[in-house]
């Protein structure tokens, strides 16, 4: 570790003395191992196998897509937030787009919005599911990977058969969709629906109630609703803490307010009670899905829009509930074609500042399991 | 709330909407004071996002934005100020644990310091880097060429 | 060559194991069998855990060398024999390079006592049981120094998890043991036996399989030992020394090629050796089901027909596999391997079908499915479970399995002298 | 079973175990020294073979080579090799050392010279196949079982030790 003295970023008790003069151990984990999703690096002090506190080392895959953006035109920058949450890219372009309709003083026509919807809330389950597979193997049960892989698949399609595209979609258009829906988009997600309904069951046998499970994730990385929003974590990790808090209805974007669903909470705020969370969040987010496929209205689907984008001077910072939290962009315009400084308030990146809290006093295998429930992304940490 | 502060302290704060969202610009000196009675005061508990944007023709070239939040309110805020080159803000990791990495990449994308920061230094470049990318004089394509080298050992720099 | 016959015949009716008789040659071809036997065990272990791994997680598996990937095993042996063998700068050496022998050596050794029938072992102990576990608790010493001769922080930890949590589970494991080997001695003399083949003849002569003898103390015993033993083999879910999304790989993090493929033999030889414990100890080893009850020429027959069955099966789903395999000349080299991999099994079931040959094969024929059995839980528990953490792993080896252990084993010895000396205590 | 080579055994188990012997307290790396006493211990298994005492040589491999010697390696693998290697191999005690090996040594020589005299030559009786119920029979048996309450006792000697480590390391029970 390059300075003993890690900083806390809560009032932390100091972190405990061994008791026999041990040495500590400093253990890289990281950048290439595979539990860290991708290119993190945790550089994690040690007594024995517990530990004394965490430093991450971030940044391997920083592309600088907040500079792109200033040299791009607001088009053109859209496919580029996909890049960022590359498991939630609907949910990125999403975010973007509603923040530069804003600018524009523009909104998207209902018929837009419904798809919006279905398609943000099929990358939703998509998000999750690759979360519960990766989480799940990293604590040590391979199988519900291959489960959650499978079904997977199936928004995949829906989304090649959309947009030709399946993991960076780039499926809206400031101002709307660009492509209407092909012939069969509704009883494909009706199917999926239909399809998905039993597959949560299913993993929720092989986990929920397996001992080792429990004993895995029961009591482990927990982290309160205080220290939650002191160090901004969003999305299903503050759900698991107990604050019943989630931007589709807080503050309701898209037409969100016109579907009905459940914010799952949690009491403990352990990894058993986010894994709960998300699980739930599936079943809603399939509520959802069921409620805007039956009520997709006809009409047009994209605003008008001029061809060459100039927002008038401002600026605006719109969030979203993407999958792993509040997604925002905060965007200032100078009038021209291109934004003057598009700002991403990514979930991921914040979330993870509060593993060294969550991982403080636990043990190695601990640390696995807790990096697995935040739930990260690296092309979003790092952008 | 925002007209009591204007109330208070008069020029040094200008509340502003612009499509329904409101923020205002505190002159820098204001700025611990302000935030401190948001938080504690007005129950801003969450810090959404600290950023800063850069105008380089400007005196005062920086923006700096904090983003807030209210879980009691349901109400967004943004604060924001000017700073100049080289001018330091103190830090706010004591009333938003959060902003701790937030200021440590304002830091790394804009050279702005933060006093009493617990551990200011790079946090997506890798240390050393020169140069800060986010400000507007420096290119798209311009790189740390020298850092890539010995670090990377890539001569052309590319 | 008559003679030669004469001899190999008269050999194989005594009663005695080569070992027993101080017979070199006969020592020395049943090591060599024994060897090749667990080599292919191995390999078919190999080939079978990531087919049914695969089949359970809703994929194929290997199917692209050989049909149905029947030869991926050897394609992987000759990868990693050909494979760059990488020693770290800073690495101890000579540990480094002894380590992966002393695992695979003590993983073998420990079958010169595995009885396959009753003169089908190499050797026939009057330590016999001892003997298994001392060797087999040889191996985490290679493990702990190849862990500790990376000079790495990821193996060194792998091999201090490994070392405690062998030793720890030893002696559970160990109990178990014991109260087996104290049911040997509920018979009329009170004298049991530590030897392997007499614990299995013991079975025999008690009527009953020692899973079901004073039922259910039997049973906890076997649970206990079959917890144990997946601990003991490193084996998911107690896999923690080699944890992947943890340690990387644990204490063979830095190995590669030949050295690695010793780990990987020594991994699934352990394996089959603390199944061939298991089944000796309270399966009834090499005995078929129910040797006394179904007595009798027509069930001996009946009987003995099994190994022959097994394998024409298994040629039918080769054959039934061969008409399903896709009609494109691509394929063709696959489809007729696999029929001739058929017919091959077909060839072994006739063989097995002749009479002399189903006598002396039947014997092995039985431990080597029940052993299989044994090796298809560990691939179940693979695909089910998640990985215990260090600690609850420490607290099921000792607040759970020892205090289990020995009160099974006060209990078994309470019961078992009773029931020796009031005899009709189970029929008053 | 018939011996065979017994010379060949004997003295190519005891020159192993010498060697090893030598290397434990030469190595100046901990862990060596540990698997060279892993080396002697099973070479002195080997030896309790030839003398048809196959339960002591199984539990001297269990105990000694599989069990207690785990322990030490796991406890030398802890410690910093880098700094007990700089430190002197040979202390002040030396002369003690020597004078206590002098003596040893001249016993050897002097049983080895008067051996003969000194202990009666007997039959050694080959006890193989009953060997471990002759350990039994002496330590618990109905005829001979003398050292019952010795071996409990040790037992409960090992039980107070295990006990005391455990209130030495633990900081609250």
């Amino acid at each position: 570790m390059t300075d003993s003295k890690t900083f806390s970023p809560l009032d932390l008790d100091t972190p405990e003395k061994p008791y026999l003069d041990a040495n500590e151990l400093v253990i890289n984990m990281g950048p290439q191992h595979p539990a860290t999703h991708g290119v993190l690096r945790v550089i994690l002090r040690l007594d024995g196998e517990k530990v004394l506190g965490l430093e991450c080392v971030i940044g391997y895959l920083h592309r600088g897509v907040e500079k792109i953006a200033e040299n791009r035109t607001y088009t053109m920058f859209n496919p580029y937030v996909d890049r960022m949450d590359y498991v939630a890219a609907v949910s990125n372009g999403l975010g973007y787009c509603e923040a530069v309709e804003k600018l524009l003083n523009v909104e998207a026509p209902p018929r837009a919005q419904y798809i919006r919807v279905i398609l943000t809330e099929l990358n939703r389950i998509a998000s999750h599911q690759l979360w519960l597979g990766t989480h799940a193997l990293d604590i040590g049960a391979i199988t519900p990977l291959f489960y959650t892989f499978r079904d997977r698949e199936e928004i995949l399609k829906i989304f090649e058969k959309y947009c030709g595209a399946r993991l960076t979609t780039h499926a809206f258009r400031i101002g709307g969709l660009q492509y209407e829906t092909y012939n069969g988009f509704e009883q494909d997600v009706k199917n999926f629906i239909s399809f998905f309904k039993p597959k949560i069951d299913e993993y929720e046998e092989l986990l929920t109630t397996n001992r080792i499970w429990l004993e895995r994730t029961k009591g482990v990385g927990v982290i309160s609703g205080k220290d939650c929003i002191a160090l901004g974590v969003t999305g299903p990790v503050l759900r698991a803490s107990g604050v019943k808090w989630d931007i589709r209805k807080a503050q309701p974007y898209a037409n969100y307010k016109n579907f009905e669903f459940e914010i799952p909470t949690g009491a403990s705020g352990d990894t058993y009670d986010r894994y709960m969370v998300r699980m739930i969040e599936m079943r809603q987010s399939v509520r959802i899905l069921e409620q805007a496929v039956a009520g997709i209205p006809e009409g047009p689907i994209m605003a008008k829009v001029p061809k060459v984008m100039k927002p008038p001077v401002g600026e605006v910072y719109h969030s979203i509930e993407a999958p792993k939290g509040e997604l925002g962009y905060f965007i200032v315009s100078d009038g021209s074609t291109q934004p003057y400084r598009v700002r991403v308030r990514p979930p991921s990146f914040v979330n993870l500042q509060a593993l060294d809290l969550m991982c403080r006093g636990q043990l190695v295998a601990d640390v696995i399991a807790v990096i697995g429930t935040l739930d990260i992304v690296l092309g979003e940490v790092d952008r | 709330m925002v007209a009591k502060f204007k109330r208070e302290y008069g020029s040094g704060i200008e509340p502003l909407t612009y499509v329904g969202q409101n923020y205002m610009v505190v002159d820098r000196s204001l700025i611990p004071e302000i935030l401190q009675r948001l938080r504690d005061e007005e129950q801003f508990d969450y810090c959404v996002d600290l950023t800063a944007v850069h105008y380089p023709k400007r005196e005062k070239q920086f923006d700096v934005v904090w983003v807030l939040y209210s879980f009691s309110r349901n109400e967004r805020m943004r604060v924001k100020t000017q700073i100049a080159d080289g001018e330091s803000l103190s830090s706010s990791v004591s009333i938003w644990p959060t902003t701790n990495w937030l200021e440590r990449e304002v830091f790394d994308m804009f050279g702005i310091k933060f006093d009493g920061h617990p551990d200011l230094k790079r946090i997506l470049l890798p240390e050393g880097w020169k140069g800060y990318p986010l400000r507007k004089d420096y290119n798209i394509l311009q790189q740390d060429s020298e850092w890539v080298q010995i670090n990377l050992g890539i001569e052309s720099g590319q | 060559m008559q003679e030669l016959l004469n001899y190999i015949s008269s050999y194989l009716s005594s009663d005695q194991t080569p070992g027993g008789a101080g017979n070199f040659l006969w020592a020395l071809i049943y090591i060599l069998l024994v060897f090749a036997g667990l080599s292919v065990a191995v390999i078919a272990m190999n080939w079978l855990e990531r087919k049914i791994l695969a089949h359970m997680q809703v994929r194929l598996g290997p199917m692209r060398v050989g049909p149905h990937g029947l030869l991926q095993p050897f394609a992987d042996a000759l990868k990693l024999l050909l494979k760059e063998d990488i020693m770290p700068d800073e690495a101890d050496k000579l540990i480094f390079w002894v380590a992966p022998f002393i695992v695979t050596l003590a993983a073998f050794t420990v079958f010169v006592v595995v009885p396959f029938g009753p003169t089908h072992a190499i050797t026939d102990m009057n330590i016999g049981i001892l003997f298994m576990l001392g060797v087999s608790s040889l191996s985490v010493l290679g493990i702990v120094m190849a862990g500790w001769a990376s000079n790495s922080h990821y193996p060194l930890i792998g091999a201090l998890r490994s070392s405690a949590q062998m030793v720890s589970y030893e002696v559970a494991m160990g109990l178990a043991v014991v109260s087996a080997i104290l049911m040997t001695s509920l018979n009329q003399q009170g004298t049991g036996t530590l030897s392997m083949i007499g614990i299995v003849e013991a079975q025999q002569a008690q009527g009953t399989w020692f899973v079901f003898k004073l039922f259910p103390l039997g049973l906890i015993a076997f649970f206990i030992f079959a917890v144990a033993m997946v601990a003991e083999t490193n084996r998911a879910p107690f896999d923690l020394p080699e944890a992947e999304s943890e340690l990387t790989a644990g204490f063979h993090t830095e190995y590669s090629g030949f050295r690695w493929s010793l780990f990987f033999l020594a991994e699934y030889s352990a394996m089959i050796a603390v199944s061939s414990i298991a089944v000796t100890l309270w399966m009834g080893g090499w005995l078929r089901p129910f040797p006394n009850a179904l007595s009798g020429s027509t069930w001996n027959l009946v009987f003995s027909l099994f190994p022959g069955i097994t394998f024409l099966f298994l040629a039918g789903m080769c054959f039934y596999s061969t008409a399903r395999m896709p009609k494109h000349p691509y394929f063709r080299i696959q489809t007729a391997g696999l029929a001739i991999f058929g017919a091959l099994l077909a060839l072994i079931a006739l063989v097995l079908f002749i009479p002399a040959v189903r006598v002396r094969i039947q014997d092995i024929y039985w431990f080597c499915i029940k052993v299989a059995a044994f090796m298809y839980l560990y691939i179940w528990y693979r695909g089910t479970f998640p990985r215990y953490r260090f600690d609850q792993l420490m607290k099921v080896g000792w607040k759970i399995l020892l205090p289990m252990g020995l009160g099974v084993l006060i209990l078994t010895a309470f019961f078992g002298l009773w029931s020796t000396t009031h005899t009709n205590l189970w029929h008053p | 079973m018939a011996p065979v080579a017994t010379p060949f055994f004997f003295y190519m188990l005891s020159g192993i175990m010498l060697l090893g012997g030598i290397v434990v307290i030469t190595r100046k790396n901990a862990v060596h020294s540990a698997l060279a006493l892993i080396v002697t211990l099973l070479a002195q298994a080997a030896l309790y073979l030839m003398l048809y005492a196959p339960f002591v040589a199984g539990v001297q491999i269990i105990l000694y080579a599989g069990g207690i010697m785990v322990l030490f390696l796991f406890v030398i693998m802890l410690i910093s090799i880098e700094r007990s290697q700089k430190e002197r191999q040979f202390n002040k005690q030396w002369l003690v050392g020597i004078a206590a090996a002098a003596a040893l040594g001249g016993l050897f020589i002097a049983v080895y010279t008067k051996g003969k005299s000194l202990f009666p030559e007997g039959q050694l009786t080959y006890a193989e196949a009953g060997n471990t119920q002759a350990v039994a029979d002496l330590l618990y048996g109905p005829h001979s079982g003398m050292y019952m309450f010795a071996f409990e006792i040790a037992s409960l000697l090992l039980l107070v030790a295990i006990i005391g480590a455990v209130v030495m390391a633990k900081k609250r029970i």
